[in-house]
């Protein structure tokens, strides 16, 4: 370590992000959900179960709130106190935002969540020494912590089950947090892949689990600083920006009619994951 | 010529002091009330040891320098891991975040002055000494002893001194 | 990996499994749980086998009769994940929560892994398969055609070919297909209005859809492929949005996504159809006649919907065209299901959408292929058989009836009276346990087979279904091979030829490799390319629907009574990823919330908040519903959306046996609800059965997803909804 | 009501005091087999949680934290009096200090090494601690200086080894009176090692003036930072109910306020164990208890503000959480906490109640209760009632291994205490020789007897 290194690295990494900051590149990893299509029938989150080694941990730990799901839909009724919920249900698929400045990151002790330079809010595992901090500041509260030791002592997954195991994706042990990762296992191989011919991934090359089995389609995912890809086109749209905390459609007045919106914006993380609101027919 | 030690014990701290500043002011062959001349007591009474002269104090030296020290290497430690090890982008905070850093260092400056400042006074105080020829569990109790060192000429002055001073008793090195 | 060792030394032994399944075959497995001598190096691995590189192998999901095409990840001969197959036209690449839980019914531990004599005690003894198939020949030595009864799940391909000649070497003409929840009313009102079972249905073209009781997004006939056409459908034609309008007693998750869900009285749906048709006013002839009574005043009393909102949903049906009118469980489910069904496809009719939003499927032109469909009626008719003491030898298949039948049937004791039962099954389940002898079925990713659809998306096609790894347990068999080698008994020269079902489907398949557009293919390359497709398709013919409304034989009851001992109604709801049970044991299905009450692990029983109240009932009460035929205990959990005099306990939970993840969570409607039939088809009345509720002074917290807030979001802007007319749809991607 | 006596022997205040180490009142075995008992709980419960998995403190997602970082806090908080009583009213000269300041200083070092436990005890991995420290290593992984947690960790760590070292120099003169008057036995050999070989020599005192003064300046300020440190745990999260600028000075009162109660406990007990009556006096103890009372009052002070800038915030998220505090399940603690910290002192402002024993010493424990409850109210309602509805969790309840790990820390820390008393002169023998003597100057010089001016101090 000189000081003359010490020096440019201050002149370097003086400046905040994203605001003041350069965009990510050649990645950054974003999602769009559209609301109106999600119909809530939890495919994405059994796809993730699946993908990422998600441990079941059973009736009794689920009644104590230690269930382990990266990916939870949540449902939500109208609040206008009519007999009937009869505009239906809103439901959301809520994980990881994989904020662009996280609180998350700022708090661990040990630097065990990190952003990453394709833009995604990375948790090692392996450094991860337990403080459960980052669940504390985190604003969506969708970091899952292992309570218990899954694969030993719990044997959530007995013989045979265990052959299942994803071995693209660490299984965690006791005392670390955990969260939605995009599947970064996968952007991995399609990003190196992507390298080794010269070239940046192609959008629709690489999925997420969730938006690979989302029956309709409602998850769109890909690479926000592409502008050929579909989710940077559907921001676009929307016109909502990611370093900005407040967008189009919140400055006009009575309403623009875009559907686009970020949930917690105003605490300023600045979160990756685009929302479409749910849509209700008028004339019915 | 051989030197001896003499220890007077007083449990009347004004006449402890009076024998200090006669001894001070007489001049004895071979013996030297500067060099010579150590006052033990149970308290911490600044007022008697006025008597033996000015003695200056360094301590607050070393506590400058370790605290300067300490709150220096606190920053460029970590400003350096921050900039040359670990540049890790978090929360949208520059890599060299000020604030956070300023914490550290001003827990650091206090360790550091602190730590030196203990050292310091071990230095200056001669600590962990070697227990001196002549001591009285008095001492450390409710009176003041008086421990003087000088060439067998002068013993019997000095003795005459402490008693004049009404010392309790007057303990002497076994001769040869 | 985790610091926990767990990991890396167990990836390591699976890649030595894994090694020797592929290099190996079968021969590996006894040895599987310490790898030791199976691990081979890979320098020896079999070419299609790469270390750490996933190959895909297509199949058909077997979850459920859907024939969704699947295609499965596998890597180190593991089968890891199941994703759908772009290939195929039904599910373009998707797949459920339910299919992706394949993975958990084929390592599922709990699976039956050796034959089963299970006479005199109670766990039954290990057996051989020769001897097996000594006993069954023992067994069927001497007993007429009469006297055998097949009762099997819905089944197609070539597995129902073979079937069908195993059974006519006997002369037996018992198959008894049984399916608990299947839309059979539907298919014979279908039949009757359009003069096809199953029309091709395209929500995607409809400018509103209007259904009753159709959970097409959840259980009904082909959710995967309509959540594709309902996401369309909701991006609309040239940017106008299409309306969904479910008409119901409970909330489905159909429901749930509905831009307008109206309440109905129970059974009343038909009512509410033949109103609207009235209120349209466009009905000619015989059907104007019928409707004639129909008028606002009268239908809102009966169904409970307001006049204006009958009004507001006819001018809607009128202003936007072409629209879709659906028939679902809801509205078949009773005594006067067929009638319900009829008034309801009338609408269509009157509506114009045959033709349109309804036309005729493509079917397969092999009729012995054809699905053989499941429904209940059949049970009703093996149970009678079986009552009478009919039957010497049942055989059943893929079919759990001692679960699914309701108590009043009593068919636990009838299946007693058969001299000998056979019972092929993957897992110990409840009918199982009444067998004498279990044999054990490979997994659906075990398995060789060939599946037609029920419901055609477009165009014809045969899914084809291959092992995506060698079996994990050395001695169980794949149904096509169990018949094939029953029939050998009877036929063996016929069938000699034949090692085994695997060259039997080949050979079947090849056979008419014309018909599939493999003319002049080699026969290889033919299959290879067929395997890696994992389906054919085929010019299907499609025939024309009869559009002709006609309100002939249409007599609808007025609407039942509240009855004073039994005041509520009880709808056994079908939950989208646990149906009628058979996937109970595959712990992410229990762990995956319900979604409109996010409860696990669970069954509970949903009461409109208005009617608790009255009750004195609160979330987390244990109550006791009682029928004429029994009675359950279950906790309430207070739920919107429910009509007040209706409660819902889902299916598919209350399991007695079926393993570890299934046994004792929650509690089995089925066993309560009242024996009453469909008029008409004879089909199981599920929604007919009147109940009462009372405390029993227990109180559980429920174990479920959502939190202390329940659905609300606490004036936060977390998931907001707009009117259609303060967005703009053209604007978007 | 009497003060020390002027005239008190110095022999006798030495003897007394050596007294004191050896021959405890029975009450100490007590207190000791009782102590070794709740620690047998703690560690039992600890043994099992770090076998089994955090899980089964009954935590869960989101609410992470429980009672462990609230008795940290209570802990770290209790250690500033030590602190307060020795370095600050040192500076001040107040001579009342000298007799009690010794016992505060162990208190805070020990209640320091308890909440580090804590720290242990919360940490998912607690085996990978070393993470969080800083230092070049091969793993070439450094800890996040962004984090309040890191923060925490280097303050305490400054923190627990300052008073340390502030204990040990300040007792350096009175362990030379322990060797010169022990009979030989490990204890002399003991106390001549940590002597090093102090005679009270011109030069000694001389250095050791200057020294002990300028840590003491340095301890004010850190003691400060410590507690505002571990506010910022809070303050600088986003959490509503956390977010609050208060909330350092806020901290800082409670840990002022729950160390004093401590050491109106302690002062009891200790008066009492090792027969101290003649030192710790009763106007001693009315001091004490009257800053008491002044400390409690501010912590009410800043309670309200806490409140009132919630109000002012038009945050309605923060503003929820406050009320769910007050209306909530948390409601019966909170309130009971609002009782302990801002009724229950009121007792202290009646002169009749300030050198009443029994009475001092409930409301002392009323006092720590309350604040033990305040910190608890400050981590838990966060979790439950925190910014997104859908994982509100109200009906968490700690598990017997959290309420057995808090309740076996107790024992802990009185097991180190009364260990340390029986090990070492609570009592600064040197320093109450000062105070006597200086006393009695002043009454001579008062009375004008320059003749008596010879006796010294007999």
């Amino acid at each position: 370590m000189s000081v003359t290194t010490l020096l440019e690295g201050w002149s370097d990494w003086r400046h905040e992000h994203p605001i003041n900051d350069q965009p990510h590149n050649p990645y950054k990893w974003a999602m769009s959900i559209d609301l109106d299509a999600c119909t809530g029938c939890n495919a994405c989150s059994v796809a993730c179960y699946a993908e990422n080694n998600l441990p079941v941990v059973g009736k009794e730990k689920y009644a104590h709130g230690q269930v382990m799901h990266w990916l939870r839909i949540e449902r939500y009724w109208d609040e206008d106190g009519r007999e009937f919920p009869d505009q239906g249900a809103r439901f959301l698929p809520m994980m990881c935002q994989q904020c662009e400045a996280a609180p998350c990151e700022t708090v661990c002790p040990v630097g065990a969540t990190n952003h990453t330079p394709d833009g995604l809010n990375s948790q090692i595992y392996n450094r991860c020494i337990g403080s459960r901090y980052c669940s504390a500041n985190c604003p969506f509260k969708v970091r899952y912590f292992n309570w218990y030791d899954y694969p030993t002592t719990d044997n959530v997954w007995p013989a045979e089950m265990n052959q299942q195991l994803n071995p693209d994706v660490t299984v965690r042990g006791k005392g670390v947090m955990e969260k939605c990762t995009f599947c970064v296992q996968r952007l991995r191989e399609a990003e190196s892949n992507a390298k080794s011919q010269g070239r940046v991934v192609r959008d629709g090359e690489v999925q997420t689990a969730c938006q690979q089995v989302c029956l309709p389609g409602a998850i769109t995912f890909g690479n926000l600083v592409d502008p050929e890809s579909k989710v940077h086109k559907k921001w676009q749209a929307q016109q909502v920006e990611l370093a900005k905390d407040v967008q189009a459609k919140d400055k006009e007045e009575g309403g623009s009619k875009l559907r686009g919106y970020r949930i917690l914006e105003e605490l300023r993380p600045y979160p990756s994951v685009m929302y479409l609101e749910r849509v209700r027919d008028s004339a019915i | 010529m051989s030197q001896r030690h003499l220890l007077a014990l007083f449990d009347n701290f004004d006449e402890a002091a009076a024998a200090v500043k006669e001894l001070r002011n007489t001049s004895i062959k071979g013996f030297d009330s500067n060099k010579d001349m150590i006052m033990k007591s149970p308290i911490e009474h600044p007022e008697i040891e006025e008597v033996l002269g000015d003695k200056p104090v360094y301590v607050q030296f070393f506590t400058l320098g370790g605290a300067l020290s300490g709150g220096l290497l606190a920053f460029f430690l970590i400003a350096g891991a921050q900039a040359v090890f670990f540049a890790q982008s978090k929360g949208g905070k520059p890599i060299v975040p000020f604030p956070p850093d300023f914490v550290l260092t001003y827990e650091m400056f206090i360790l550091g002055g602190v730590y030196i400042t203990i050292l310091g006074f071990l230095i200056c105080a001669g600590l962990p000494a070697k227990r001196s020829p002549l001591y009285s569990a008095k001492v450390s109790e409710d009176q003041i002893g008086i421990l003087v060192k000088s060439d067998e000429g002068a013993i019997n002055t000095l003795k005459a001194i402490f008693t004049k001073h009404q010392a309790l008793e007057i303990q002497e090195e076994a001769g040869k | 990996m985790m610091d926990s060792g767990f990991d890396r030394r167990d990836f390591l032994k699976v890649l030595g499994w894994g090694g020797t399944t592929a290099a190996l075959g079968g021969c590996g497995f006894t040895s599987m749980e310490d790898g030791k001598e199976t691990v081979v190096s890979y320098v020896e691995a079999k070419d299609y086998m790469i270390p750490s590189i996933s190959v895909y192998y297509n199949s058909t999901c077997t979850q459920c009769d859907m024939g969704c095409s699947i295609s499965g990840r596998v890597r180190e001969g593991r089968v890891l994940k199941l994703e759908g197959n772009p290939e195929s036209a039904i599910n373009r690449g998707k797949l459920c929560g339910l299919g992706q839980a394949g993975v958990q019914h084929h390592y599922n531990p709990d699976r039956v892994r050796e034959p089963l004599l299970r006479t005199g005690s109670k766990s039954g003894e290990t057996i051989t398969w020769e001897k097996a198939y000594g006993l069954i020949a023992e067994k069927l030595n001497g007993v007429s055609g009469e006297e055998i009864a097949f009762l099997t799940g819905g089944m197609s391909g070539h597995l129902k070919v073979l079937m069908g000649n195993y059974l006519d070497s006997f002369g037996c003409k018992n198959h008894f297909v049984y399916e608990a929840i299947a839309p059979a009313v539907v298919r014979a009102a279908n039949k009757k209005s359009y003069g096809v079972e199953m029309p091709r249905i395209s929500i995607n073209k409809a400018k509103v859809v209007l259904s009753f009781g159709a959970d097409f997004l959840g259980s009904w006939v082909s959710p995967v492929h309509f959540s594709q056409q309902y996401a369309q459908f909701r991006k609309g034609v040239n940017g106008q949005r299409g309306v969904l309008i479910q008409v119901e007693s409970k909330m489905t998750l159909t429901g749930a996504n509905a831009d307008r869900w109206l309440a109905v009285r129970p059974g009343t749906e038909g009512i509410l159809a033949l109103g609207i048709i009235n209120a349209l006013g466009t009905a000619t002839g015989d059907v104007a006649a019928a409707v004639k009574g129909y008028d606002k005043v009268r239908v809102s009393k009966d169904t409970g919907v307001s006049a204006e909102q009958i009004d507001k949903i006819a001018a809607l049906l009128k202003a936007r065209t072409p629209s879709l009118v659906l028939v679902g469980s809801a509205a078949e489910g009773y005594a006067h299901g067929s009638q319900n069904a009829a008034a309801i496809n009338l609408l269509n009719q009157v509506l114009g959408n045959v033709g349109k939003t309804v036309e005729a499927a493509a079917s397969v032109p092999f009729p012995q292929m054809a699905p053989a469909l499941g429904n209940t009626a059949a049970l009703q008719g093996l149970n009678k058989g079986l009552a009478e003491g009919k039957f010497k030898v049942l055989f059943n298949y893929a079919a759990n009836p001692v679960f699914t039948a309701p108590a009043a049937m009593k068919f636990k004791d009838n299946m007693a009276k058969a001299g000998f039962k056979v019972v092929f099954a993957h897992y110990l389940d409840e009918t199982a346990l009444q067998a004498d002898l279990v044999l054990p079925l490979d997994s659906g990713l075990e398995d060789w087979g060939s599946h037609v659809p029920e419901y055609m998306a477009e165009g014809a096609q045969i899914n084809i279904q291959q092992p995506l790894m060698e079996k994990i347990h050395a001695n169980t068999r794949g149904m096509g091979d169990i018949l094939l080698s029953l029939v050998k008994q009877r036929r063996s020269e016929d069938y000699k030829k034949y090692a085994d079902y695997y060259a039997y489907l080949r050979d079947a398949l090849l056979k008419n490799k014309d018909a599939f557009g493999g003319k002049g293919i080699d026969d290889d390359v033919f299959w290879d390319d067929t395997l890696s497709k994992g389906i054919v398709k085929l010019a299907g013919s499609t025939g024309a629907l009869s559009a002709k409304a006609s309100a002939a034989g249409l007599t609808l009851p007025a609407p039942a009574a509240i009855d004073a001992q039994f005041p509520l109604q009880l709808i056994p709801s079908v939950n989208h990823s646990l149906r009628d049970g058979r996937n109970t044991n595959q712990p992410w299905l229990q762990e995956s919330p319900d979604p409109l009450t996010t409860i696990v692990w669970d069954s509970w029983v949903e009461i409109h908040p208005k009617k608790a109240a009255e009750l004195g009932i609160a979330e987390g009460d244990i109550v006791e519903i009682t029928s004429k035929n029994g009675s359950i205990k279950v906790q309430a959990y207070l739920f919107p959306g429910i009509h007040p005099d209706v409660i819902s306990v889902p299916l598919g939970r209350g399991h007695e046996a079926m393993g570890r993840y299934a046994k004792d969570y929650g509690v089995n409607p089925f066993l309560i609800l009242d024996a009453i039939f469909d008029k008409e088809t004879g089909e199981l009345a599920m929604h007919e059965t009147r109940v009462k509720v009372s405390k029993t002074g227990q109180k559980v917290i429920v174990v479920k997803d959502e939190g202390p807030a329940g659905g609300r979001q606490m004036g936060k802007k977390i998931a907001p909804r707009l009117p259609t007319d303060k967005v703009d749809f053209s604007k978007e991607v | 009501m009497k003060d020390i006596r002027e005239d008190i022997a110095w022999a006798k205040i030495n003897k007394d005091v050596l007294h004191s180490l050896e021959n405890p009142r029975k009450m100490f075995w007590v207190m000791l087999v009782v102590a070794i008992a709740m620690v047998g709980v703690g560690v039992g419960c600890e043994a099992y949680q770090y076998i089994t998995g955090m899980g089964v403190a009954n935590m869960d997602n989101p609410h992470v934290w429980g009672l462990y970082i609230a008795s940290f806090i209570f802990w770290i908080g209790m250690s500033h009096s030590g602190t307060l009583l020795s370095a600050i009213l040192h500076l001040m000269h107040a001579d009342w200090r000298k007799p009690i300041y010794r016992f505060a200083e162990a208190m805070t070092t020990f209640s320091l090494m308890t909440a580090g436990l804590f720290v242990f005890v919360h940490l998912g991995r607690a085996w990978q601690v070393y993470y969080a420290i800083p230092y070049p290593n091969e793993r070439g992984i450094w800890p996040n200086f962004q984090s309040p947690l890191l923060w925490d960790a280097m303050a305490i760590f400054t923190y627990l080894s300052s008073s340390i070292l502030f204990l040990y120099v300040g007792m350096i003169p009175d362990l030379a009176i322990c060797r010169d008057n022990m009979n030989p036995g490990w204890r002399k050999k003991l106390y001549t090692a940590l002597a090093l070989g102090w005679e009270g020599t011109d030069r000694q005192w001389r250095n050791f003036r200057v020294t002990y003064l300028t840590i003491a300046c340095f301890l004010i300020p850190l003691a400060v930072s410590v507690h505002s440190i571990v506010a910022s745990d809070f303050a600088m999260s986003q959490q509503p109910g956390w977010h609050i600028t208060s909330f350092p000075p806020y901290f800082v009162a409670g840990a002022l306020y729950s160390g004093c109660a401590a050491i109106i406990t302690l002062f009891i007990i200790l008066r009492y164990v090792f027969r101290f009556e003649e030192y710790m006096t009763l106007p001693i103890l009315k001091k004490i208890v009257r800053l008491t009372f002044a400390i409690s009052m501010v912590w009410t002070y800043l309670n309200m503000i806490e409140m009132a800038s919630v109000w002012y915030g038009h945050d309605p998220v923060a503003k929820d959480t406050l009320l769910e505090r007050m209306y909530g399940p948390y409601a019966p603690f909170w309130w009971s906490m609002i009782f302990c910290g801002s009724i229950v002192p009121l007792i202290m402002a009646f002169k009749r109640f300030q050198t009443n024993i029994p009475v001092m010493f409930v409301v002392s424990l009323l006092l720590n209760l309350g604040m033990w409850l305040e910190r608890w109210m400050i981590v838990s309602p966060t979790f439950a009632h925190g910014y997104y509805p859908w994982t509100w969790d109200h009906d968490q309840w700690p598990s017997f291994v959290q309420w057995g790990i808090v309740f076996g820390s107790f024992g802990w820390f009185t097991l180190l205490f009364m260990g340390f008393c029986k090990l070492f002169p609570s009592v600064s023998m040197y320093e109450v020789k000062e105070m006597v003597y200086h006393r009695s100057l002043a009454t001579k010089a008062a009375a004008g007897k320059l003749e008596a001016a010879g006796k010294g101090a007999h």
